[in-house]
């Protein structure tokens, strides 16, 4: 059993290795994935506790509740999955280093998510019953706040790298968070589809 | 999470002690108002006799007590109160402002509850134990506090607790 | 130790059928058990042997031998536990079994912290009582329990394994005791401050006795003793506070939230088998039942000592 | 020859100086709030957790002593059922898990011959927000309303109608701290086990270790937001009046039931998968052999991990499922004996082929074997549907889970502990002491629990804080009683020993057990920057195949690089830059305690609390670059 560390033969050299890296290769992405991963298994339960609770039978909505409203509803996927196309190009812009682009991408996903966030928040008056009324009411109340939830972090992420690309030199490595934080915008979109059917045709179709 | 902006670095922050210590304080504060609120009396020592006063030495332990409040409603359930202090019966039956005609005090909830008043409602005193009435002068005076929903939902919780006469066992 | 709250000495079938499955796998555990630990005090005997040589140590994982006994073991474990889920299985299709043999509707109701028992009566009334349950030898009994307040769980260890009892679900249990006898039962979920007294007696008793009882307590209260305070007793109970949350069929007392007392002198135990009856025990249970079942829903009445001694000669005289 | 050897002795101790300038944290306090260094960290981790640890068990104790005897009044109701409530929530929440996540942010980057995690100011957020955690449950308990409704909080009873107050919140809200922060050591470990494995670590040459933390991680990923989902629901039910359990209400009280243990079962395999990862390791130093079956036991872990989330409902065996579902889950219940059943084996057979050494590490592993494996077949028993019927909450159900988590995860905790002692504190502790403590904690262990099985057959329900004599219960309770003295006394021995060692044990060297993974390369204990150069390994077991590890330089000595490799191969494929100290982590932590805090006593708080909270994180990820030179808002001067 030895006292001492056992010696170290140098073979070799990473010197030469780049610096930044973008995708599965930068460690940023995988904790970013990660948490999508969390947030993912957090919007599958509270939708399996959903169709728990409408599996119970009964009325669904219950009876003088109406489903809430398609328009404002309809807008908003609409919006989400058209802010889904300058998103797609923002984060190939990012792989090309392009500030000139990214800068305009990074505002323009800024103010398309102020926008939706206008929308959700005239959506939030249109779901047509309070939580409190009873277990329909508080099952999709509680998937929309999850999901508002999410789309104001990435609204606020978004803006902060807006302001933050504006204002300064980015390094590659900041190309990297802005086309991360494009992933997560489209984590967003994409958890929308089922939580969105929950709400708004669930109550009409299931 | 934070996500997004990322692999950042150094630059050294002072260290903001006027953050820290409001963030301490208010969690201090948070927790010491919650302490008499919280206590829970189980034992022997009930009341077995009507409030002397608005200085009675046992006030303070029903007064905003959560649990002696809790009981109270429990009581309130089972003697078939909601008979005509439902949540949607009219003002001021219901409880839901505190307005009360008699005064919004424990030792006057208490007289109400126990002797009764004018207008009918009956004397509970001979039918009701003095424990279960100071506990249910504590959950009357705390109903205009308490949230509308959140009545309804205690409301709903305890339907399978008898409601005077009308029980008929368990939910189902 | 008393076998009345067992579930080692089972006195109903499906108890017995539970208790066959706890055989089968101390029987399967208790071998696998065994060669494991002959296994350990193998590799330590030999492990100790080894000691000596001083070479370098092993980097080969690789070992056909210890392979092949990985192999074997494997499928020991596999056989094992096939065996056990077949027996499981078993034991759960004949517990199915007696859904077709009730002959008899009791609806068990647990409260925070008491049970109230209600039988149907051949005539197809109801018959209330508490905190003891009846039941004929033989026979099949569907127990439907339900909660008034919080999750509880009807268990009586001897008769058969527990069943939840839990607001808006309807749960039954099938009960076929086979030997007469008193055993205990008690609430197996946590419910709060008092679940610890929140027993119940149980009397398993020949269908003809059971048929006896049953007829008894559907009778309206009638008290039998020559004690003088008995009536002065009857006064206190059925007039005053007792009676807005008990009943005592045949009189003034109809309260619902409390025990049904009409022949409480029948029982066995007061407040949930948290005391034996006796009259002294009635008379504390009455003056301090908080002293005895801290955060029961009982309250303390006030009443005179000579008061309070007559409600209990009274209620104890309700046979 | 001398000049040359001179030469590269002075080049190391240069090269030594730069690294430490650019690892070392600040001396003092503000080095102490603002480290984010691993080994730091995971001490103080450690250190909470020994002293929740410590403080649970002292509760553990005072209900022994109040079952001594039947009818016993030294607690009433209130008192016991908050005993039983603050021991059960810390040991799992605030004892074993972080404890474990603890031992894994202390062990993988020196198992991975890396210089930190993959995120590290995420550790030092993680610890803080575990610290929060835990003064949530026990400042209130001090100032006296402390939870009192189990580990479990099954509404209604903790609905508002049963469960006035804030007792219920203030534990909804502790489990909401401590799996934040559990997420966070989670993310970090999976992260770093992908991507930073040292050159020529394949998948197939990780340590066994690293397996087990790596399975453990991902179930954390998956499991913990159900409890958070769960929980987040039941404040919403007691505060915002929600109906997701009011049966009245159209809700259902089993839907928490579900969502809870859908966590609540892989909790258990948190715990345990851990503590097979510390046997692993401990069975090969100590057999002087690699662990018979790799692959056998890869697989195994990969087993436990998938068949772990399809077990909760054998936890709701008594709630009246139909007969068919509950028959299934008997099957995948008994179906997890399997592959712990071939770990067993692996590991008693490599004991068996190999040179077995008694040291005390390996004789906690013995203990763990004997005593876990009965808490295994108990498990067997209570997953059988119709046997469970009669077993679940009741005495044989505590000294199944007893002898699952303390044989299964403490007892290779302790035995890791004493392993891995030397490595963080450079001295030994005292094997004759730790014999001692050993036996005593083992026998006094076994005869505490191992009386409950009977009991619970004899029908004691669990959480009832007094029984009647004519139930005969008491002569077992007795026994269990003082042997939980004496178990106490041991671990007061360990604990002592483990103290006393600090100061006064044998020097270690960097090696003392003659391990075989690289943890065991660096000198104990280890410099803040972990290795003088990256080591490349080509086997499972590099320090014994080798005299002379390969290593790699070229990461930066005068700031902080990690070397990132490919997922699978892990060849080197770039550097990065690793954080500095920094106080945001701390800083974010607090704006997030005063957010769940308050939204204990209103919803607000979760609004405006969000402010501080967005503004600490982006402090805490704001780059530090130069300002822009073009565009309408570069810098004019």
């Amino acid at each position: 059993m030895s006292e001492e560390t056992p010696a170290f033969r140098v073979v070799g050299d990473v010197s030469a290795l780049p610096d930044y890296a973008f995708g599965p290769r930068s460690i940023l992405w995988w904790g970013n994935s990660a948490f999508m991963m969390i947030e993912g298994t957090a919007f599958v339960l509270a939708a399996a506790a959903y169709l728990y609770i409408r599996g119970k039978g009964g009325h669904w909505p219950p009876p003088g509740v109406r489903p809430p409203d398609l328009l404002w509803g309809g807008l908003f996927t609409a919006g989400l999955l058209l802010s889904e196309l300058p998103n797609r190009w923002l984060q190939a812009k990012t792989r090309q280093f392009d500030l000139a682009s990214v800068r305009f991408g990074v505002l323009v996903m800024t103010l398309a998510g102020l926008a939706l966030a206008g929308v959700r928040a005239v959506e939030l008056s249109h779901i047509n019953v309070r939580w409190g009324v009873d277990a329909y009411a508080s099952c999709i109340w509680l998937l929309m706040v999850l999901h508002t939830t999410h789309v104001v972090t990435d609204l606020g992420d978004t803006a902060v790298l807006c302001l933050w690309m504006f204002t300064h030199q980015p390094g590659p490595s900041q190309f990297s968070d802005v086309n991360d934080n494009c992933s997560y915008w489209t984590f967003v979109v994409v958890t929308w589809i089922p939580i969105g059917f929950l709400i708004y045709l669930g109550p009409r179709l299931l | 999470m934070g996500r997004g902006l990322g692999t950042s670095d150094d630059e050294k922050w002072r260290l903001n002690l006027s953050r820290v210590a409001i963030a301490l304080a208010m969690a201090s504060s948070l927790g010491a108002w919650g302490c008499d609120s919280e206590k829970r009396t189980v034992d022997a020592t009930a009341p077995v006799t009507a409030p002397t006063g608005r200085s009675d030495p046992r006030l303070p332990a029903y007064a905003d007590n959560k649990f002696q409040q809790s009981q109270g409603g429990l009581y309130f359930t089972w003697y078939g109160c909601g008979q005509c202090h439902s949540q949607s019966a009219q003002r001021p039956q219901n409880f839901s402002t505190a307005n009360f005609r008699y005064g919004g005090d424990i030792p006057f909830l208490y007289q109400s509850i126990a002797d009764g008043r004018a207008g009918g409602m009956p004397a509970y005193k001979d039918r009701v134990p003095a424990q279960q009435i100071w506990q249910m002068a504590s959950y009357v005076k705390s109903l205009p506090k308490t949230n509308q929903y959140l009545r309804r939902r205690e409301d709903l919780d305890q339907k399978g607790q008898p409601t005077g006469t009308t029980w008929s066992g368990a939910v189902r | 130790m008393s076998p009345a709250q067992s579930a080692l000495f089972p006195a109903a079938e499906q108890a017995a059928t539970q208790f066959d499955v706890l055989t089968l796998m101390l029987w399967i555990c208790g071998v696998m058990y065994l060669v494991v630990l002959l296994f350990v005090a193998l590799a330590i005997w030999r492990g100790a042997r080894a000691r000596a040589a001083a070479d370098s140590p092993v980097t080969e994982a690789a070992d056909p031998t210890l392979s092949r006994a990985l192999a074997i073991w494997s499928c020991v474990v596999v056989l094992g536990l096939t065996a056990l889920v077949v027996g499981s299985f078993f034991a759960d299709r004949s517990l199915a079994a007696a859904r077709d043999r009730e002959t008899l509707v009791i609806r068990a109701t647990g409260q925070q912290w008491w049970w109230r028992f209600a039988y149907r009566t051949p005539g197809g009334a109801w018959v209330e009582t508490a905190n003891e349950l009846h039941l004929p030898a033989g026979r099949t009994a569907r127990v439907e329990v339900g909660s008034t307040d919080v999750i509880h769980s009807f268990w009586a260890p001897p008769l058969a394994g527990k069943m939840d009892v839990i607001p808006g679900h309807a749960n039954v249990l099938d009960l076929t005791p086979q030997r007469i006898g008193w055993y205990r039962g008690t609430c197996g979920e946590f419910c709060g401050l008092q679940h610890a007294h929140m027993a119940f007696d149980v009397r398993v008793e020949s269908p003809a006795d059971f048929d006896r009882w049953l007829a008894a307590q559907a009778t309206p209260a009638a008290p039998q003793s020559g004690d003088p305070s008995v009536a002065r007793g009857q006064v206190v109970v059925t007039q005053g506070q007792c009676a807005e949350c008990h009943t005592i069929r045949g009189t003034a007392a109809a309260g619902k939230a409390g025990p049904d007392l009409t022949h409480i002198g029948s029982r066995r135990s007061i407040a949930a088998g948290t005391l034996p009856m006796s009259r002294g025990g009635l008379e504390g249970w009455i003056e301090q039942p908080a002293a005895l079942k801290p955060g029961t829903n009982m309250p303390a009445v006030s009443l005179s000592p000579s008061d309070a001694d007559a409600a209990s000669a009274y209620l104890l005289s309700l046979k | 020859m001398t000049a040359e050897t001179d030469l590269r002795a002075r080049g190391l101790a240069d090269r030594r100086r730069r690294l430490l300038a650019a690892w070392a944290d600040a001396p003092g306090l503000w080095g102490f709030l603002t480290t984010v260094d691993h080994k730091r960290l995971a001490a103080r981790y450690i250190v909470t957790t020994m002293a929740m640890l410590f403080a649970a068990g002292m509760l553990g104790v005072d209900m022994r002593l109040q079952l001594a005897a039947p009818d016993m009044h030294r607690m009433g109701p209130q008192g016991y059922d908050e005993s039983f409530s603050l021991h059960g929530s810390t040991m799992l929440f605030l004892v074993s898990v972080p404890v474990m996540e603890a031992m894994a942010m202390w062990l993988v980057p020196l198992m991975l011959g890396q210089r930190n995690m993959a995120f590290p100011r995420l550790n030092a957020f993680s610890y803080w927000m575990y610290l929060e955690g835990v003064l949530m449950l026990w400042i209130p308990h001090a100032l006296g309303f402390t939870p009192d409704l189990g580990w479990f909080e099954y509404p209604p009873l903790s609905g508002p109608a049963y469960a006035p107050g804030h007792r219920a919140d203030v534990w909804a809200q502790m489990i909401t701290f401590t799996e934040v922060a559990a997420l966070c050591v989670s993310v970090n470990v999976v992260v770093t086990i992908f991507t930073m494995r040292p050159p020529g670590m394949t998948l197939g040459r990780m340590p066994l270790f690293l397996w087990g933390m790596l399975v453990a991680s991902f179930m954390t990923v998956f499991g913990l937001p159900a409890v958070m989902v769960v929980t987040s629901m039941l404040i919403a039910d007691r505060e915002v009046a929600t109906h997701f359990f009011s049966p009245s209400g159209g809700g259902d009280v089993l839907l928490f039931q579900h969502l809870y243990w859908f966590f609540g079962h892989p909790e258990v395999y948190i715990i345990f998968v851990p503590g097979v990862a510390f046997v692993s390791s401990i069975v090969e130093t100590f057999s002087r052999r690699v662990v018979f079956g790799y692959v056998p036991m890869v697989v195994a872990v990969l087993a436990i991990g998938v068949l772990a989330f399809g077990l909760w409902v054998h936890h709701m065996f008594a709630v009246g499922l139909p007969k068919m579902g509950a028959d299934f889950y008997t099957a995948a219940s008994m179906a997890i004996a399997l592959p712990i059943g071939v770990q067993i084996f692996c590991w008693i057979a490599t004991m068996f082929r190999g040179r077995l050494q008694l040291k005390t590490p390996m004789l906690w592993v013995i203990g763990f074997i004997v005593t876990f494996v009965i808490g295994g077949m108990t498990g067997v028993m209570t997953a059988s549907a119709p046997l469970d019927l009669q077993l679940t909450d009741t005495y044989f159900v505590v000294a199944h889970l007893h002898y699952v988590l303390v044989g299964g995860a403490i007892f290779p905790l302790l035995g890791a502990f004493t392993y891995w002692y030397p490595k963080a504190t450079g001295r030994m502790m005292s094997e004759v002491w730790g014999r001692i403590s050993w036996a005593l904690v083992v026998v006094g262990f076994n005869l505490t629990f191992f009386p409950m099985h009977l009991l619970g057959l004899m029908g004691m329900p669990r959480r009832i804080y007094t029984y009647p004599a004519e139930m005969g219960w008491g002569p077992l309770n007795l026994l269990s009683t003082v042997s939980a003295l004496i178990t106490v006394v041991g671990a007061g021995i360990f604990v002592l020993n483990a103290l006393l060692s600090y100061w006064r044990g044998r020097l270690a060297g960097a090696n003392p057990w003659g391990g075989s993974t690289l943890e065991w390369a660096t000198p104990s204990p280890p410099p803040p920057y972990n290795f003088d150069y990256i080591p490349t390994v080509d086997s499972v077991a590099p320090l014994w195949t080798r005299d002379e590890l390969h290593a790699l330089e070229g990461l930066s000595l005068d700031s902080r690089e990690v070397l990132v490799t490919t997922l699978v191969d892990a060849k080197p494929d770039n550097r990065q830059k690793s954080p500095k100290p920094s106080l945001w982590p701390l800083l974010t932590a607090l704006a997030v305690g005063v957010m769940f805090v308050g939204s204990i006593f209103s919803p607000w708080p979760i609004v405006w609390g969000s402010v501080p909270v967005a503004a600490t994180i982006v402090g805490w990820f704001w780059p530090t670059r130069p300002r822009a030179q073009r565009g309408p808002l570069r810098a004019r001067t």
